[in-house]
C-alpha cells in the first residue's frame, strides 16, 4: 500500500513477456478470454487468448459482446465469472473415509499448492477477494485451500478505462482505481505514444517478476494519461449506492412492503449469489460409495435463495420467496457490516447484468431505504 | 506448512459410542471417547459439537454431559429425520466422527451470586443439563435455583434420574409439566411459561436461561418481561440450520450474526431486535 | 388333434411392452402374434400446433433408445419443407452422432440382449458371471458410443445439441480429437466382437425377404438416399407413402406397415446389409467375409453378425470423420420456415424411420406421420414366428418359448416406438 | 455387509420412451458394482428372469393413461416397500400429457384407423396422483448418476443428493455464460429443477425444462420476462407446455397465456 509505486512503461507487444516469465515459475495463468459470446475467466497460455479487440454493452438483465475498433487487451469490463473460482472452486472434495467394520478412517487430501496468476483483475474484484480474505482466512477457523491459493497467487491488478453499464464501484469506493492488494498494476493506454502498459508494484512477488519486464521508465505524460483513463471510468459510472445511514436505514426497512413487490420480480434462481465475488456461502453433501466401503465430504457453492438453505426440522426459516431476497440485499449491505466490518457488496453490477430478469440491487436498497 | 492451519476444520475426528442410553421413545444420549490423541475434551456448558455419522451426514448436537467430568463427552439426541436416526441406531464400539466444541456458552460465571432461572421445554433440557451440573458443583456461588421443565407427555421425559435427584435437594427448585397427561401423572399440566409466574426467584438479582422450541421462547421472554427479569439476563439457545459449524457455510445466519459462533446461546438484549422477526 | 399355445406375457430384453401368441393346431400354425401393449402415446395427434423447430426434441421421445434416429428424421423432413440443405462438416457431424447411436444401440443389443440366448444365460448380468470380460468389453464398447453422443448431442438419451439446421453448438477439433484412441480401440474391438458372435451355433432357418432400406450413391446409408428394396422398390423417400402403407389390427396398438399391395418386408440391419454390402468399408466386409457371412444374409438369427458388422463400419466411420473433421463456420444452417410438406427418412439401428410434416408459413406443424422401424418389422416378426415354429415343433415347449423369443429380439424392436402410442385394450366389436 | 441378503430391485414401466429405465443400463461403469449391491430381480429390459415380489425398491417409468394402468400401478404399490418413480413422464406425465390439454378423442381418430380398438384415459397423469411416492426423480430423461444416488442412498440410508433448486445454479458453478442475459435466448433454467448439468446452455441453447419445475418457481416473473423478450403467447404457451406441461406451475403458466 503506502508507498509510491516505481511507475515504469510496457509496450503492449511485450505482454506475452509476463506470461511467459509466470508460466516459467509454474504459476496458472489465468485470466480474460472469449468464450460463447462473454468475455470468462479462465486458463489462458498467451495474450493470443486475450479477449483483444473485445468490448461489452451491459445493462439489468443482459449482456451483448461486441468486436470494436479498438486493439485494447482489457477494454472490455468484467463478464459472469469472478475469479473466487480460482481460489474457492464451485466445487471440491473436503475429505474421504475408509471404513473398516465398526470404525472408519478420514482421510483429507493435501492442499493442492496450485499457484494460480490472476491476471487482469480489476479494482472491485481485488477488493472482493479482500472481502473474502476477512471470511475465509482472517477468523477463527479458516479454510486452508483458500488460504494456500491466496498465499500462492500473483494478482496481476487491471485499472479500469472504461465503466460497464452496471458498475457502481466508485459510490463504494472499490475502484475503478487499484488501491492495494496487488502484486502488479497495470494500466493499459493507447494513445498518440502507442499502446502501453504503466506498471506499478506493490509486493517483493510483484517487484521480482515486473524486474524481468522489458519495460522503460514512464514519463511524467505517460502516467497521466493513465490517470486520466482511469478518471474518465470513474465519470462514466452511471449508478450509485449511497452508503450513507446504509446499515441503519437497510435495518429499519426490514418490514418494508417493497419486498413483496421484488418477489413478484424474483426468480429466486440464485445467478445473483453465484456471479456475485464476495457470496461465500456452501453446502456440504456427505456421499458414499455403492458398496458403503468409502464415503466423501463434497463442498459446493450454495445459495441463500434455496429453501434447503434455511431448512431446520420441520420446514424453512425462511419460506417465502420475499424472505430469501431480503436475506440476500441484507446480508450484502448489512449483516455484512456487522459480521465482517466491510459491506458485503463492491459494486461490480454483475448481480444487475447477470440477474435473468434484471433486478438491479441499488435500486432495490434505495427502495427499501425509502 | 501454513502455520499450523492447513488441518481443515472441515475434517471429522473419530470418536468411540461408549455408553448408550435410551432416554424416552425417540431421544437417546451417547458418551463419546477420541479414538486418538487428546483424550481430555473440555468444553463449556452450553455448546456443541458436528457430529457426522459414516456417510450419512453431519448435524449439531449440544453437548449434554457434565463439564466438571471432561472424559464423559456425552450428547442427548432426540430422532427427527435422516441423520439423527441413522445415529439412533449406531451401537456401543461404533464410530462417530466428532468436530467442535462450538459456539457461545451458557454465563454460569457471570451469575455468580444471583439466582438462576432455568426454563425449557423437550429436546432442550440437553443442552442446559450441563450448566445443572456445574451449578450444582459450585452450589454455594449461587443463590436459588429454579429449574422449569416443560415436555410434551409424562413419556416424553428426559433425564429422569437425574430429574429425581434435582427434586430431592431442597436447594433445587425443580418443576415438571406436560402438555397432554397420561396414564398416572399427577404433575403439572399445561405449558412450561405458565410456571414462570408462581417461580421464587428474584426477577431483578437473576439470570435466566432458556432453551426450547422458538415458539415456547417467545412466551418464556415475554412471561420474564412481566416479572421485570432484565433483557440483559435473559439468555436463549438458538437453533438454525448448520453444515459447518465454523461460520463459513453461510447457513445459521440469524440477522447480522451467525448462530454457529455468535450463539447458540445469545443474552436476549443482543437478540431482542431480530428475535421478533419473522423469516430472519 | 394336437393343439398346443406358446405365449409369452411379457417380451423381455426388448424396449417397451409387447407379448407373443402362437396357437399351433395339427402341425399347423394357426396364429402368430407379436402383440403390442405399449400405451398408444399419440405423437402425430399432438405435433399439431407445435412449431417446426420443436419436432427434433419432442419426436425424440418417442423412444429413449433411437433418439438420434427420430431427431434427424424430423429435422431432415422440416429442411426438406422449408427447401433447405444441410452439408458439408454439420452433415459428417450428423453421420457422426449417428454412429455413436449406432455403436451404443448395436452394442447393447449384441451384449445386453442378444448373446445371453445364445449363449444360455437369462440376461447380461448372469452372463457376466461365467464370461466377465466380454460382458465388459460390450459395456466399454457401448460406453463409447454413448460418450460420443454426450460429446456432440450433450447427452446420451435425448441429445438436446441437435437441430433443424444442425447444431446448437459445434465441438472444436480438440472435442473430437479425443475419440480418437477410444474408437480405434473400438473399431479392433468391434471386430473380435464379429468374430465373437459368428462362432455362435444359429437355427437353421431363413426366408426370402424382401429387405428394405436407405441407398445412397456414395456412402452406406444413415441420413440421406433412395428407399430401395432387393425386389424392385426405388423411390424418393418422397413417395414412401405411395408405396407403404400402415394397417390398424386388432392385437397391438402399433400399426402394422406393409409394401401397398404386397406383403411383409424387413427392414433393419439385415436390409441395410444386403442393400448396400458393397458400400461398405473394406475392413467390415473382409470381418464378414471371414464371419462366413455372404453378400447377403437370410437367417434372421444371424442379424447379430450382421449387427457386429455395422459396429466395425460405425468404428470406421467415425474415425473417418473425425480425421477430416474442421469446425463449420457457423453450427447451424438458419432456416426459414414457409408452407409445404417434407419427409425426412433415416436408418435407425433397428431399422428405416420415416417422418413426414405439414407445416404453414409460421412454421406451425398442420400434419404429422411418423413410421417407426419396428411398426415396419411387426408382420415380418409375425411372419417368421409362423414359419419357425412349424418348423420346429419337435422342440419341447419350453425351448420353442425360448427360441420365440429369441426370434422376436432378432429384430432388436423397440416396442416403445413401434406404437403410435397406448396400451390398448382391445375392444372386440 | 457381505452375509447381509440383497435388497431386490424391480422396474416397471407405463406409457413411456423406455429412455429412463435404458439410464440404468447406460452406467456403463457402475452397472455390474450395482447388480453386486442389489438383486435385479424384474428388470424386462434387461432380463428374462423375474423373481416374484416383493421389491424392496421398485423403480416406476412412465405414465398413467389406460384404466389397466390404473389398476396396475397400485398392484405394484403393494408389492414394493419403497417406491420410486423416475422421469418426466412419471412426475408430471410426460409429453403425452399435451393430450390433458385436449379431447382426446381426437387425438385417437387421428393416429388409428380404428379407434374402437383403442382404450384410454382422458388424461396422462403422474403416478404420484395415484399411489404413494417415495422418491420422485425428475428429468426427460433422469440423470443416471441421479438413478445410482438414489439407489446408493437407500442403501446406506442416507438422503439422496439429489437438489430442487434451479438450473442455473448449476450453470453458474459450472461457468457457462446465461445464454438469456448474452444472446437473449428464451431460457427455463430459472425455474427449472437443477439436475441435468445444465446441459442445454452449455450447448449455447436455452433450457426447454426436461427437469420440471423446481422449488418455488416463479414461473410468471419469468414469463413476463419473455414477453419483454418478444417471445409472443403462443411461444409462451408451447415453452411451459413441453415435457412436463402438466406439472402444475407449468400448467398454470400455459393457460394464462392462452387467453
Ligand atoms: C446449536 C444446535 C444444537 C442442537 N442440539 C441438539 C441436541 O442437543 N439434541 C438434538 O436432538 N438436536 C439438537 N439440535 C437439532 C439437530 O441439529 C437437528 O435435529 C438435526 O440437524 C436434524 O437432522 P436430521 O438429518 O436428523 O433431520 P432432517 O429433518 O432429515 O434434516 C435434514 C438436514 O437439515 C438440517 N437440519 C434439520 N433440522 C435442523 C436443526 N434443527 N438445526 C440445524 N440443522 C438442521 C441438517 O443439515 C440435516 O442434516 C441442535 C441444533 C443446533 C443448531
Ligand atoms: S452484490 Fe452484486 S454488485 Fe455487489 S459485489 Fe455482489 S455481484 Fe457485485
Ligand atoms: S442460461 Fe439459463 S440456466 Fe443458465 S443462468 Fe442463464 S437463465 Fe439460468
Ligand atoms: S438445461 Fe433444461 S432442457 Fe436442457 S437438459 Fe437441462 S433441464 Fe433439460
Amino acid at each position: 500500500m503506502g508507498a509510491t509505486p516505481t511507475a515504469a512503461v510496457l509496450d503492449a507487444g511485450n505482454l506475452q513477456q509476463l506470461l511467459d516469465i509466470l508460466q516459467k515459475q509454474n504459476y496458472q495463468t489465468v485470466g480474460p478470454t472469449v468464450r460463447d459470446n462473454a468475455v470468462v475467466y479462465e486458463h489462458i497460455q498467451s495474450v493470443e487468448d486475450l479477449p483483444r479487440g473485445w468490448t461489452d454493452e451491459q445493462t439489468n438483465g443482459r449482456y451483448r459482446l461486441t468486436h470494436g475498433k479498438g486493439k485494447k487487451f482489457f477494454g472490455y469490463v468484467h463478464g459472469p465469472n469472478s475469479w473466487k473460482k480460482f481460489l474457492y472452486p464451485p466445487a471440491r472434495q473436503l475429505y474421504a473415509a475408509d471404513r473398516m467394520k465398526h470404525r472408519f478412517d478420514v482421510v483429507a487430501p493435501e492442499p493442492s499448492g496450485i499457484k494460480p496468476a490472476l491476471i487482469g483483475v480489476r479494482a472491485c474484484e481485488l477488493a472482493a477477494i479482500m472481502v473474502q480474505d476477512r471470511v475465509l482466512m482472517d477468523g477463527e477457523y479458516i479454510d486452508p485451500e483458500y488460504k494456500a491459493r491466496r498465499q500462492n497467487a500473483v494478482i496481476v491488478a487491471v485499472n479500469c478505462t472504461r465503466a460497464g453499464g452496471t458498475c457502481f464501484c466508485a459510490s463504494m469506493n472499490t475502484g475503478p482505481r487499484v488501491q492495494e492488494g496487488y502484486d502488479i498494476l497495470l494500466t493499459e493506454v493507447v494513445d498518440s505514444h502507442g499502446h502501453y502498459f504503466t506498471v506499478e508494484t506493490a509486493s517483493e512477488k510483484g517487484r521480482a517478476i515486473a524486474a524481468q519486464l522489458a519495460t522503460s521508465p514512464a514519463s511524467e505524460e505517460q502516467l497521466a494519461a493513465a490517470r486520466q483513463a482511469v478518471d474518465k471510468a470513474a465519470r462514466q459510472m452511471g449508478r450509485t449506492l449511497d452508503l450513507t445511514d446504509l446499515k441503519d436505514s437497510l435495518y429499519r426497512g426490514f418490514d418494508s412492503i417493497h419486498w413483496e413487490k421484488v418477489a413478484g420480480r424474483c426468480l429466486t434462481c440464485g445467478n445473483c449469489t453465484m456471479v456475485c465475488p464476495t457470496c461465500f456461502c456452501v453446502n456440504v453433501e456427505d456421499t458414499t460409495a455403492l458398496t458403503g466401503e468409502q464415503a466423501f465430504r463434497i463442498r459446493r457453492w450454495d445459495s441463500c435463495f434455496t429453501v434447503d438453505f434455511s431448512y431446520i426440522h420441520g420446514g424453512s426459516i425462511r419460506a417465502t420467496d420475499y424472505s430469501r431476497y431480503r436475506q440476500w440485499l441484507l446480508h450484502k449491505l448489512a449483516y455484512w457490516q456487522d459480521q465482517f466490518g466491510v459491506v458485503g457488496c463492491v459494486g461490480c453490477g454483475r448481480c444487475i447484468t447477470w440477474c435473468p430478469v434484471g433486478i438491479d440491487i441499488t435500486e432495490e436498497a434505495r427502495a427499501v431505504k425509502g | 506448512m501454513l502455520d499450523g492451519s492447513s488441518v481443515d476444520p472441515m475434517v471429522v475426528r473419530p470418536f468411540i459410542i461408549r455408553r448408550f442410553v435410551k432416554e424416552s421413545h425417540d431421544t437417546f444420549s451417547f458418551g463419546l471417547e477420541p479414538m486418538v490423541g487428546d483424550r481430555d475434551f473440555r468444553f463449556a456448558p452450553g455448546q456443541f459439537n458436528m457430529l457426522y455419522v459414516y456417510g450419512v451426514g453431519e448435524v449439531p448436537i449440544s453437548i449434554s454431559g457434565d463439564p466438571t467430568k471432561p472424559l464423559s463427552l456425552v450428547h442427548t439426541t432426540r430422532e427427527v429425520g435422516t441423520v439423527t436416526r441413522a445415529m439412533r441406531i449406531l451401537k456401543v464400539g461404533d464410530t462417530i466422527g466428532v468436530r467442535g466444541p462450538y459456539g457461545t456458552s451458557w454465563p454460569v460465571e457471570e451469575a455468580r451470586g444471583r439466582d438462576v432461572v432455568l426454563i425449557t421445554g423437550g429436546i432442550g433440557l440437553a443442552p442446559l443439563r450441563p450448566v445443572i451440573y456445574y451449578i450444582l458443583a459450585h452450589r454455594e456461588r449461587y443463590g436459588r435455583i429454579v429449574l422449569l421443565y416443560g415436555s410434551r407427555t409424562p413419556e416424553d421425559i428426559l433425564f429422569r434420574k437425574d430429574l429425581e435427584r434435582w427434586r430431592a435437594r431442597f436447594d433445587v427448585e425443580t418443576h415438571l409439566t406436560v402438555d397432554r397427561a397420561s396414564g398416572s401423572w399427577r404433575g403439572n399440566v399445561g405449558v412450561v411459561t405458565q410456571l414462570i409466574r408462581r417461580s421464587p426467584f428474584d426477577p431483578l438479582n437473576c439470570v435466566a436461561m432458556v432453551c426450547g422450541p422458538e415458539i415456547m421462547m417467545r412466551f418464556t421472554v415475554s412471561e420474564l418481561e412481566k416479572r421485570g427479569v432484565p433483557y440483559d439476563r435473559m439468555y436463549l439457545s438458538m437453533e438454525r440450520n448448520m453444515k459447518c459449524g465454523i461460520g463459513l457455510c453461510g447457513h445459521c445466519q440469524l440477522g447480522p450474526s451467525f448462530v454457529c459462533k455468535d450463539g447458540p446461546v445469545y443474552r436476549y438484549d443482543q437478540l431482542s431486535d431480530i428475535f421478533i422477526k419473522r423469516e430472519m | 388333434m394336437k393343439s398346443k399355445t406358446i405365449k409369452v406375457d411379457y417380451l423381455a430384453r426388448v424396449e417397451g411392452e409387447g407379448k407373443l401368441l402362437v396357437k399351433i393346431k395339427d402341425s399347423r400354425v394357426t396364429e402368430a402374434q407379436l402383440a403390442i401393449f405399449e400405451p398408444p402415446r399419440f405423437f402425430e395427434a399432438f405435433m399439431r400446433g407445435r412449431h417446426f423447430m420443436e419436432a427434433p426434441d419432442i419426436t425424440a421421445r418417442i423412444c429413449g433408445i433411437c433418439p438420434v434416429a427420430y431427431q434427424m428424421s424430423s429435422s431432415y423432413a422440416m429442411e426438406d419443407a422449408c427447401g433447405a440443405t444441410v452439408g458439408g462438416q454439420l452433415r459428417a457431424l450428423r453421420r457422426l452422432i449417428y454412429c455413436g447411436e449406432y455403436i451404443e444401440s448395436h452394442a447393447l443389443h449384441v451384449y445386453m440382449l442378444h448373446a445371453p440366448d445364445f449363449l444360455g444365460y437369462e440376461d447380461a448380468i448372469q452372463m457376466a458371471r461365467d464370461h466377465g470380460d466380454t460382458v465388459k468389453q460390450g459395456l466399454k464398447l457401448k460406453k463409447i458410443g454413448n460418450d460420443l453422443m454426450i460429446a456432440l448431442g450433450g447427452r446420451e438419451i435425448h441429445p438436446i445439441n441437435t437441430r433443424v439446421g444442425g447444431f446448437y453448438k459445434a465441438p472444436s477439433k480438440k472435442d473430437l480429437q479425443a475419440f480418437i484412441d477410444p474408437l480405434t480401440w473400438a473399431l479392433e474391438a468391434s471386430l473380435a466382437t464379429v468374430k465373437w458372435v459368428a462362432g455362435f451355433s444359429f437355427p437353421d432357418f431363413e426366408r426370402d425377404y424382401e429387405f428394405v432400406s436407405l441407398r445412397h450413391p456414395d456412402e452406406y446409408p444413415f441420413t440421406e438416399g433412395n428407399v430401395v428394396s432387393n425386389k424392385g422398390i426405388d423411390i424418393p423417400i418422397n413417395r414412401f407413402l405411395d408405396t407403404f402403407e400402415e394397417i390398424h389390427v386388432e392385437h397391438s396398438t402399433s400399426l402394422q406397415a406393409r409394401v401397398i399391395e404386397r406383403d411383409d418386408y424387413l427392414a433393419g440391419p439385415m436390409a441395410r446389409y444386403a442393400n448396400n454390402f458393397d458400400l461398405l468399408p473394406k475392413v467390415a466386409q473382409d470381418a464378414a467375409r471371414e464371419a462366413g457371412l455372404s453378400r447377403v444374409c437370410r437367417n434372421p438369427f444371424q442379424s447379430i453378425i450382421v449387427r457386429a458388422v455395422e459396429l466395425v463400419f460405425a468404428c470406421h466411420e467415425a474415425l473417418r470423420i473425425i480425421e477430416q473433421y474442421e469446425p463449420p463456420d457457423t453450427p447451424f444452417v438458419p432456416i426459414e420456415p414457409r408452407a409445404g410438406v417434407g419427409h425426412g427418412c433415416s436408418e435407425a439401428p433397428r431399422g428405416l424411420l420415416y417422418h413426414r410434416y405439414r407445416i404453414n408459413d409460421d412454421g406451425i406443424i398442420q400434419d404429422a406421420r411418423i413410421i417407426p422401424p419396428t411398426s415396419q418389422n411387426q408382420r415380418a416378426i409375425e411372419e417368421d414366428l409362423r414359419l419357425f415354429v412349424e418348423k420346429n415343433l419337435h422342440l419341447s415347449t419350453e425351448k420353442l418359448t425360448w427360441q420365440c423369443e429369441q426370434a422376436v429380439r432378432n429384430y432388436d424392436p423397440c416396442i416403445s416406438c413401434s406404437c403410435h402410442f397406448l396400451d390398448l385394450k382391445i375392444v372386440r366389436e | 455387509m457381505a452375509s447381509k441378503k440383497k435388497p431386490t430391485l424391480a422396474v416397471w414401466k407405463f406409457a413411456s420412451c423406455d429412455g429412463c429405465q435404458l439410464s440404468l443400463l447406460d452406467c456403463e461403469d457402475e452397472l455390474l458394482a450395482v447388480a453386486d449391491v442389489v438383486q435385479i430381480a424384474n428388470f424386462p429390459e434387461a432380463s428374462r428372469a423375474v423373481k416374484r415380489g416383493p421389491y424392496d425398491i421398485s423403480l416406476v417409468e412412465g405414465s398413467i393413461t389406460t384404466p389397466h394402468d390404473a389398476e396396475r400401478i397400485h398392484k405394484i404399490r403393494r408389492m414394493s416397500k419403497t417406491l420410486v418413480v423416475i422421469g418426466a413422464c412419471a412426475t408430471a406425465g410426460g409429453i403425452q400429457a399435451l393430450r390433458n390439454f385436449t379431447d382426446v378423442r381426437r387425438y385417437v381418430s387421428a393416429v388409428y384407423a380404428h379407434p374402437e380398438y383403442i382404450e384410454t384415459l382422458n388424461k396422462s397423469t403422474p403416478i404420484a396422483d395415484h399411489v404413494f411416492v417415495d422418491f420422485e426423480l425428475r428429468g426427460c430423461p433422469i440423470n443416471k448418476y441421479h438413478l445410482i444416488e438414489v439407489i446408493n442412498a437407500y442403501l446406506n440410508g442416507r438422503k439422496p443428493n439429489i437438489p430442487s433448486y434451479s438450473v442455473c445454479m448449476e450453470c453458474k458453478r459450472k461457468g457457462n455464460v446465461c445464454v438469456m442475459v448474452a444472446t437473449g435466448v428464451p431460457c427455463l433454467g430459472p425455474v427449472t429443477q437443477a439436475g441435468c448439468g445444465a446441459i442445454c446452455p452449455s450447448f449455447n441453447r436455452g433450457c426447454y425444462s426436461c427437469f420440471g419445475p423446481k422449488e418455488t418457481p416463479n414461473t410468471e416473473a419469468l414469463a413476463g420476462w419473455l414477453h419483454a423478450l418478444d417471445q409472443r403467447p403462443d411461444e409462451i404457451v408451447r415453452a411451459f407446455r413441453g415435457f412436463n406441461a402438466y406439472a402444475e406451475p407449468f400448467r398454470k403458466q400455459s393457460e394464462a397465456y392462452e387467453k
